[in-house]
């Protein structure tokens, strides 16, 4: 039973949004009906601000899971409609449908004309089920290619949005080769011949996620998260008890910042206190800064010694040993 | 499987002769039902004798993560299969064709892909490429390996860009899929084959049965991701049993590389326009 | 349509007075039906005044094969729209963007591609290359020309080649399908634009609803074949109401073209790699 | 009712292939009873020669129809099992489904690898039926772009089979495209970097037999047909009287002979008197030499050149009337 009470963190998390609804509360009540509530409101600001420091100065990975879930954390369509002006979305694979969980589309950032792709995460139960919880079909993937094609064609670059649980595990997803798309997706981004910067917004679900991630430049919103699989899933895996989710987290070193450290995310773009969603606006000028600046240093590499590097970086993911048994190259 | 002189086959249940079972590449000679096999016994019964020459012998997984108990488990996989890794690679010939030859190994944590199964089919391809020979994979495989966490997931891009050049370069790429062929692996280089094979009732997907059926809540047809069912779906060209494989893998490479195989031939073919 | 100060609805029934219906570039302001329009009025409701200089004015079809009355439903046609041929083609400028611009005309003999229109959008993609200009077509046909045997069917090979070579050399193509782009012209240009759009409510599809019913001996749904079904179907990109079809162009032709279109810009593009 | 009535034509091959039958019936028995029947067979083998004579030096273009159409007529897999060696069948478009009615295969031909495609129409209604009469789904034109592009990256020269009534007119193949696949095979084909040889083996039903016909060489035999529209279809539109669909199979210039004449069909290969069901093994012989011919030709062509040359053929097809009230190019 005790696996089921929410985690400390949540905990946390949850008397912090209480005591600012509350503070939020007097503070109005003062405005509208001119009672001063300074004597009421200080100790409640000042325990308020000691949860803060002690969730968000070194929240936990479990803890940066849930804010990386957080509902009210900026979609795609937050960043696409403060980021980009001219937006002009595209529909569908020319093959078998349109996903609406993936978006592609034609759009300008700071002027320039660029496609952004991305997956298409909802902010409520209605936009979630209308767009799958950002979990896209293989024809999601194939519109997200066909986007990037055109980008190649007019060499612009593509800016990808990472925020997804993970493709759809669905019976007709197999059937029309889920995996096949994804293969396919990852190896042409890995020579596209225009820049790709891809920023990893929320969730950056395994296969799915990495579909639409494969890039010059990758840059992690500093509480979002990006996994080989769930925190739940790789805990029923080893310990067959989901509940363990919180270790995982930690095991898995699923945070921007493992991940820099690894080499796998190049640049981590700092949220503000308390997360994205405390701040959007604070948020959507930190991306925009890092996007203008890595697009900027992208669009002068000439083609040929950007292919190259996309390639070199992958190529050195990954940490092995190897005996010096045999002489290699 | 267990030693003793009678193996059980796990399909029909019939008690068979382990010798005859071998004589038959471990295909049941009562039901059809294809073993799975070694990364060694996979080699073995492909290459022509003595012609498989390793690569990367001594190349093996770290602990990246600090991963609980991850050192043992590999320990472990290491003492059981006598392999340091979960792939072998390296040039071997079939019916006299050269090749750069991969093979996973199912027994060896699952033939899950952790750095040194990427880099060992990354290095794979680049030497395909440099020889210009043609890569030959066999995946057996239940996916990413989550104790190395997204450096696993990172040897997805790692290995389709190899491949990807070595598909810009002109150069063929034939994949095959025993089973089990599922998740990360079928999402980078099983499925980027020029031609793709598969074992009959080879269980190939992307996502797992038990997951699929939580999210759809519905139970799935008995031949669903089975070899057989993709084909049918278009996602392979070929099923073929494991006893026609060498020869419809000599034709293959015959066909798709034979101007390349004559030693005296080596001036480079022309670049593919993708 | 016929004359007169009053019109009738076809979607809706209502009488709509004539010149209410012009300013509303012939879309029912009760009920939003698209009415039809021929290739002159789609230029006009398009382009910036005065601004379209046309290609080949004086191409028309020949009766290659000596088919019956085909010289009479020419003349027919042609006196009819006054018109030579099913398209007009040029040059002409959508809010200051330069463009090769081409429409098919369904009023004349249904819109169907002979040689004379595959010819002119042949040489549409051809001088849109030649001046590095976006190209934009407007379809509205039943299909190939019949009277014209396969040399109508070869139209669609020759006006899809001359667009892969305007992709070739990196330049774009708008398509938009207007009601209703049916048959040869769907399995030509029209499916083969960068940015497929659509007019709301148009039908688009190969075969015939009536040849698909007797086939699958079914009714189709009332929705089948529209702009709004193939959207779904992920067939196109966009279905924009001829209202916004201008705006929409002209920010399409900033994104795609804008680089080439200032005059002083002539240098050629890098060439695309498809 | 008169148009119910079987044309003439067939009328006069009816009663051949009776003749044909009794012959062979006498010749039977004389052998098996040493009886001698030469008397009795001579007037009959004189009157099947009238009668071959007759319907075969001026067949019409409907009686060319019905030869095209024959169910014996040699198919694709006769073509394939007859004129090439080391057939390795490749199945699928890695999209959808495997379309089996259309074929794509590596294969050898004179001992060269090419990639063979074509419409796999069968011999009876069992194998009709399972590959849906030769009417390809779109899913079959994307098997076999994926098939070309194969022959692309190994520079082998692809060799197409056309014998088909059309794309299969349903609506999943609507829903999934069947214009956008015929479109862009027929765009890919038009600049595909290898040769492309065609073969229009029986009938060539529009858009779906032009999906795979556009090539460097396309040859067509002699009772073969290729039509925008069917005869019937053509009839039932112009005339409303599907019945007048001999006057239509005349009006269209379906024939091998007239496509000739209008620059559509490169070389017309002779079939046996009496059309290829006859002696099938002189209509391989036939065409084997023929391709060889092309094949060996093109062989030799810097690919540039043949691309530019394929572009102008095509571009070339149509005739037009061009006033001269304005100067072009
Ligand atoms: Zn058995
Ligand atoms: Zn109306």
């Amino acid at each position: 039973m005790t696996e089921r009470r929410p985690s400390p963190a949540a905990d946390l998390d949850r008397q912090l949004a209480d005591l600012e609804q509350e503070i939020d509360r007097l503070r109005r009540r003062s405005r509208e009906h001119s009672v001063p509530v300074d004597a009421e409101i200080a100790p409640l600001v000042e325990r308020a601000e000691q949860l803060r420091v002690q969730i968000y100065t070194h929240p936990s990975p479990w803890h940066i899971v849930q804010l990386a879930r957080q509902s009210q954390r900026p979609r795609l369509l937050d960043f696409l409609g403060t980021l980009c002006s001219d937006v002009m979305e595209l529909h569908g694979d020319r093959l078998y449908r349109d996903d609406p969980a993936l978006l592609a589309a034609l759009a300008r950032f700071n002027g320039q004309p660029v496609v952004v792709i991305g997956h298409n995460k909802g902010k409520d139960t209605k936009e979630n089920i209308a767009r799958n919880f950002g979990m896209p079909y293989p024809e999601g993937y194939r519109k997200a290619l066909r986007a990037m094609r055109l980008a190649e064609k007019f060499r612009y670059p593509v800016i990808s949005f990472v925020d997804t649980p993970g493709a759809y595990p669905g019976d007709e997803a197999e059937e029309r080769g889920q995996a096949e798309a994804i293969a396919r997706n990852i190896q042409e981004m890995s020579r596209l011949r225009t820049p790709v910067v891809v920023v990893i917004t929320g969730e950056g679900g395994s296969g799915g996620a990495l579909a639409i991630a494969v890039g010059d430049a990758v840059l992690m919103l500093q509480y979002a998260v990006y996994t080989v699989i769930s925190p739940e899933g790789c805990a029923a895996i080893l310990w067959h008890d989901a509940s363990r989710a919180r270790d995982a987290a930690a095991a898995l070193k699923l945070t921007a910042e493992d991940l820099h450290a690894l080499g796998v995310v190049d640049e981590v773009l700092p949220e503000p206190f308390g997360g994205a969603h405390r701040d959007p606006d604070a948020t959507f000028a930190t991306v925009r800064e890092a996007l203008q600046r890595h697009l900027q240093a992208l669009r002068t590499v000439p083609i040929e010694v950007l292919l190259d590097r996309r390639y070199e970086k992958y190529r050195r993911m990954g940490r092995i040993l190897e005996e010096s048994t045999q002489s290699i190259e | 499987m267990p030693a003793g002189i009678w193996a059980k086959c796990p399909r029909c249940r019939n008690l068979i002769y382990r010798k005859e079972l071998e004589r038959n590449l471990k295909v049941c000679p009562k039901c059809s039902y294809h073993h799975r096999l070694t990364a060694v016994e996979r080699l073995e019964i492909t290459l022509d004798e003595n012609s498989f020459q390793e690569y990367d012998a001594g190349l093996a997984s770290t602990d990246p993560l600090g991963f609980e108990s991850y050192p043992d488990k590999l320990s472990e996989a290491q003492a059981k299969t006598e392999q340091a890794e979960a792939v072998l690679t390296g040039e071997g010939t079939i019916e006299g064709w050269r090749t750069v030859t991969g093979a996973l190994d199912f027994y060896f944590m699952g033939g899950s892909m952790g750095s040194a199964v990427g880099e060992k089919v990354a290095r794979a391809a680049e030497r395909a490429h440099a020889q210009r020979l043609p890569l030959l994979i066999f995946s057996a495989s239940g996916g990413a390996r989550m104790q190395e966490g997204v450096l696993s997931l990172m040897q997805l891009a790692k290995t389709s860009a190899a491949i990807g050049r070595l598909h810009d370069a002109g150069l063929p790429y034939l994949s095959v899929m025993c089973d089990p062929t599922t998740g990360g692996v079928t999402a980078s280089f099983a499925f980027l084959g020029d031609v793709i094979l598969a074992e009959p009732g080879a269980l190939i997907g992307f996502a797992g049965r038990r997951v699929i059926e939580q999210t759809i809540r519905r139970k799935l047809p008995e031949d669903f991701q089975t070899a057989e069912f993709c084909l049918q779906k278009g996602l392979l060209d070929m099923v073929v049993p494991r006893t026609e494989m060498r020869s419809a893998l000599s034709r293959l490479l015959a066909f798709v590389g034979a101007p390349r195989l004559v030693p005296v031939q080596i001036e480079p073919a022309p670049a593919a326009q993708p």
